[in-house]
């Protein structure tokens, strides 16, 4: 147990606390970081008797929704999804995201999968949580070529959601919808706020108490490692072993079925 | 009345420049059909993804059968990019109407009611709705201050095809949970349905399960084709996603050639 | 999370003047929720029934409780018109806003779906959408020629109740068929269910079933009471509707001293 | 078998042959001579290896409806429903039909139940055929206190649907949506033009060929006697028992099951 955190728990335990007051978490598919990010925070508080709903798209334990594909939208709509991930091919200063393709469109130079739910949820969502793992000036541009979901809206545009904050691999930013701009609030540990500005296309505002973004205490590391790794294993069997693999022989399964039964109350 | 009916038979009902509306991956998506469908090879198809599409897709297009393509996304998962879709659209061989999942829903529903038009939030100041001037901005009739909001009008396929896991001799087929498969039915003109296998009895006589089956009045034809959604899997338990094929399609694809051995390998044989 | 409660507690969450989205006879109608909530008597109630109703509306009239009803019709059946339901209308002690079944399953589905309001066909020229200010009419926006359409403004119940076969003790409910208890809670600020039993194990862990299951998400309280749906019967096969005791009713009811009469023998016993 | 047609056998007969070449019918609740007539329809296409679809609404083995009591209302959307049947309390000569209630509205001196799905599906059921037994001026007035349902619309109003036919315990008429107006097509045995005058308090057209309901054919009575009386039981038992008492000990139960078997092919 004193392998210290890695790279990856850092990112979802960062997550999760971005998460904290939240009673219905959705997650998208191919989705590992945010999954384990949920599921942390649903066994942090079922330890304090308060249930968290994880909704993982894909999974078949992991989703409750028995009204087929739109259930998840409705929901959202109903205001029943307290927070959501997006990803993006570009996203730009404005919190612009852009998941279709660059260039011109239709005919974009690369063409990405498509939009998916981004039009929609991030409308309605509260806790719109923008997550790219790759932090460079090729993802956050100065302006999406093509948007997939705007930062902001007029105020004659009904809008309970929206994003609240950014996390990538070298930081963690906070949203401001008034002003439509981020805030670096907390840089990850090894890294410096040159590197960042140089690895982002557009400007942004930095938190008074800009710092290092903490690592994670050791129960929820413990947490992480067991229950939870089970847990995710069922939607994401690789990324868990991928998982188990980075924490190296010292956490064997049978170690970490061991932990999972010592944080379970 | 529900026909039981060959592969070659289902396909057959599909003529050139229908608009089809087809399942998504983890819903029991039809690729054995598809295939049947490229080796009869009717042109001109306007796609419907409900709401998204993978290598299904990717196969139409390739095989140069598609000419409408609208969808959420296209893309082959883990595998990554859909190759042929990608081509086609910097190309400009396909003309692509970019959507958001719950609009896709929202059309389909909209057919389902006989409504000629669903509002829908969201939406407003994207490049999707720049984009489909198909798509109307309306005010609120409710609203007493300024309140647009996105009416999409109703899409009603010709054909709405699917992969189930099972269906009755009267033609009710088994949905479960995949209630989008029901909406599909029921939006569509013709329904068209390739199952694992047909079962005894009545599947609307087990009222614990009778909620999870789409009844025959919507369906058209079915085609007994065991393991017709692979390479994907089934959620209903039968079969896995087969991750190594959809990645080997994905390497192969990246190629015209590439393409076309594929077919010549795995899709131009006639099904079993 | 939903919580399991008593019946009595159940009914204490529903405060004066609340809209109630009641489920209709054939889909599990809470009686024994309904004689506890004219016990404990909160007022002002807005009830509307999904679509329509019988005795749970007439014993809530009766009792006073109603202050407006919405519904597509009220009736007892073989056993006739319903008694305090007619004396209010007439009386017009009730505000009544007539309405039509499909328009109270579109209001709810506008709910469910977070639209202002969905449109739908029919109902021009009735004297329905006349004396329904509420209702808009609008021209389709993908007309070009005059299409009028009516607007339905979404309803959002404060409460929905309905009784069921059972639920499991993370508060999943079987619903089965009757997906407008489904749509019900979607619509609702919050849901309280009775059933006849709690299961062991999850309901959505078997897939054949699962389609007919209400996810504990959209459910607040669940509480147990054996028949809770009596005079009425089950559909999911428990007891059948008695329909003399239905007919009991529709007679002593047609009086106000009947219906005390009735109330005070039945109704205000405290329930098991 | 010598029991000739009853009255009651005559409407349900009339009714099928109103029903002839549609696909589905749905029939509302408490309505078993509709029911039985669509059930009888059914049987007889059986014969000819054409399916008809029957859904009776409250019936549990007649109905195939899987998502809710919307279904009935999308499908007739959809144009999947041909045929529906309406009463009235209050019916009109231009077809308009009352199911609320006498007087003014919404104080109305007599209430009835209510418009249930009448003011929709009069706009989207091609052939709606009206339905009431009671044959009088009560019923058949000049011009009903409250339009549940009209009988035609302007044209710019989305119509698909709207009454056919009307048939009473007198007669048959057709309807004109273009004219708004009946026209009595056969007078029931016993009848006569007279009696129907009087007890419509609307005024109507003759058909030029204006003459006696005809008697079913005894192989259609058998069917009906027979299958048609077993089906119709397990949604009406009380309607069942009373038609096969009218027939009298003739038909007891024994030798109706008799005819069922010897009626399917």
């Amino acid at each position: 147990m004193s392998v210290p955190a890695t790279h990856r728990e850092r990112l979802i335990v960062a997550i999760s606390r971005l998460l904290d007051g939240c009673r219905h978490v959705a997650v998208g598919a191919s989705s590992p970081i945010p999954a384990a990010a949920a599921m942390l925070l649903r066994a942090m508080k079922e330890a304090e008797d308060e249930l968290i709903y994880v909704s993982v798209l894909g999974s078949q334990e992991h989703n409750f929704f028995t009204n087929g594909g739109v259930e998840l939208f409705d929901c959202a709509a109903q205001g029943r999804i307290d927070a959501f991930f997006l990803g993006g091919g570009q996203i730009d200063g404005q919190g612009n995201i852009n998941l279709v393709g660059t260039g011109t469109y239709p005919q974009t130079n690369v063409r990405w999968p498509g939009s998916f739910g981004s039009a929609y949820l991030a409308f309605l969502v509260p806790r719109l949580i923008l997550f790219r793992e790759e932090h460079t000036a090729r993802v956050f541009v100065e302006k999406v070529d093509f948007v997939s979901a705007p930062g902001t809206s007029a105020p004659e545009v009904y809008r309970p959601g929206g994003p609240r904050a950014l996390l990538t691999g070298l930081g963690q930013f906070s949203f401001d919808r008034e002003t439509a701009r981020f805030t670096l609030q907390t840089i990850h540990p090894g890294h410096t706020l040159e590197e960042i500005r140089a690895a982002t296309g557009f400007t942004f505002d930095l938190a008074p108490d800009l710092g290092i973004t903490p690592d994670p205490d050791p129960a929820t590391l413990a947490l992480l490692r067991g229950r939870v790794l089970e847990e995710v294993s069922e939607c994401y069997p690789e990324f868990a072993m991928s998982a188990r693999a980075e924490l190296g022989a010292a956490l064997s399964p049978a170690a970490s079925r061991a932990t999972a039964t010592r944080a379970i109350p | 009345m529900t026909r039981t009916v060959t592969l070659e038979d289902l396909a057959a009902r599909i003529g050139p420049g229908a608009k089809i509306a087809v399942a998504p991956d983890y819903a029991g998506v039809p690729m054995a059909l598809a295939r049947e469908i490229i080796r009869q090879g009717p042109g001109g198809l306007h796609v419907v993804c409900v709401p998204s599409a993978g290598m299904i897709v990717d196969l139409l297009i390739g095989a140069g059968l598609v000419t409408t393509l609208e969808t959420a996304a296209v893309t082959l998962g883990e595998a990554g990019g859909a190759p042929r879709f990608q081509r086609a659209v910097r190309d400009g061989t396909i003309r692509i109407m970019d959507a958001t999942c719950p609009a896709i829903h929202a059309a389909l529903l909209a057919a389902q009611k006989g409504i000629p038009f669903m509002p829908l939030r969201g939406i407003i100041g994207t490049g999707i709705l720049e984009n489909r001037p198909d798509w109307k901005t309306m005010q609120n009739p409710f609203a007493d201050s300024p309140d647009p909001i996105v009416a999409i009008p109703a899409i009603i396929p010709d054909v709405a095809i699917f992969h189930a896991p099972e269906a009755d001799r009267f033609g009710n087929v088994r949905i479960g949970r995949r209630r989008e498969l029901a909406t599909m039915a029921y939006a569509a003109k013709k329904t068209l349905v390739t199952v694992e296998r047909v079962v005894a009895g009545n599947l609307l006589h087990d009222e614990a399960s009778a909620a999870g089956v789409l009844p025959s009045l919507y369906v058209d034809a079915v085609a007994v084709v065991p393991e017709g959604a692979r390479p994907y899997g089934m959620w209903s338990g039968e079969y896995d996603t087969d991750s190594a094929e959809i990645s080997r399609y994905a390497r192969m694809a990246r190629t015209e050639d590439g393409f076309r051995e594929y077919l010549g390998l795995a899709a131009l044989e006639p099904a079993r």
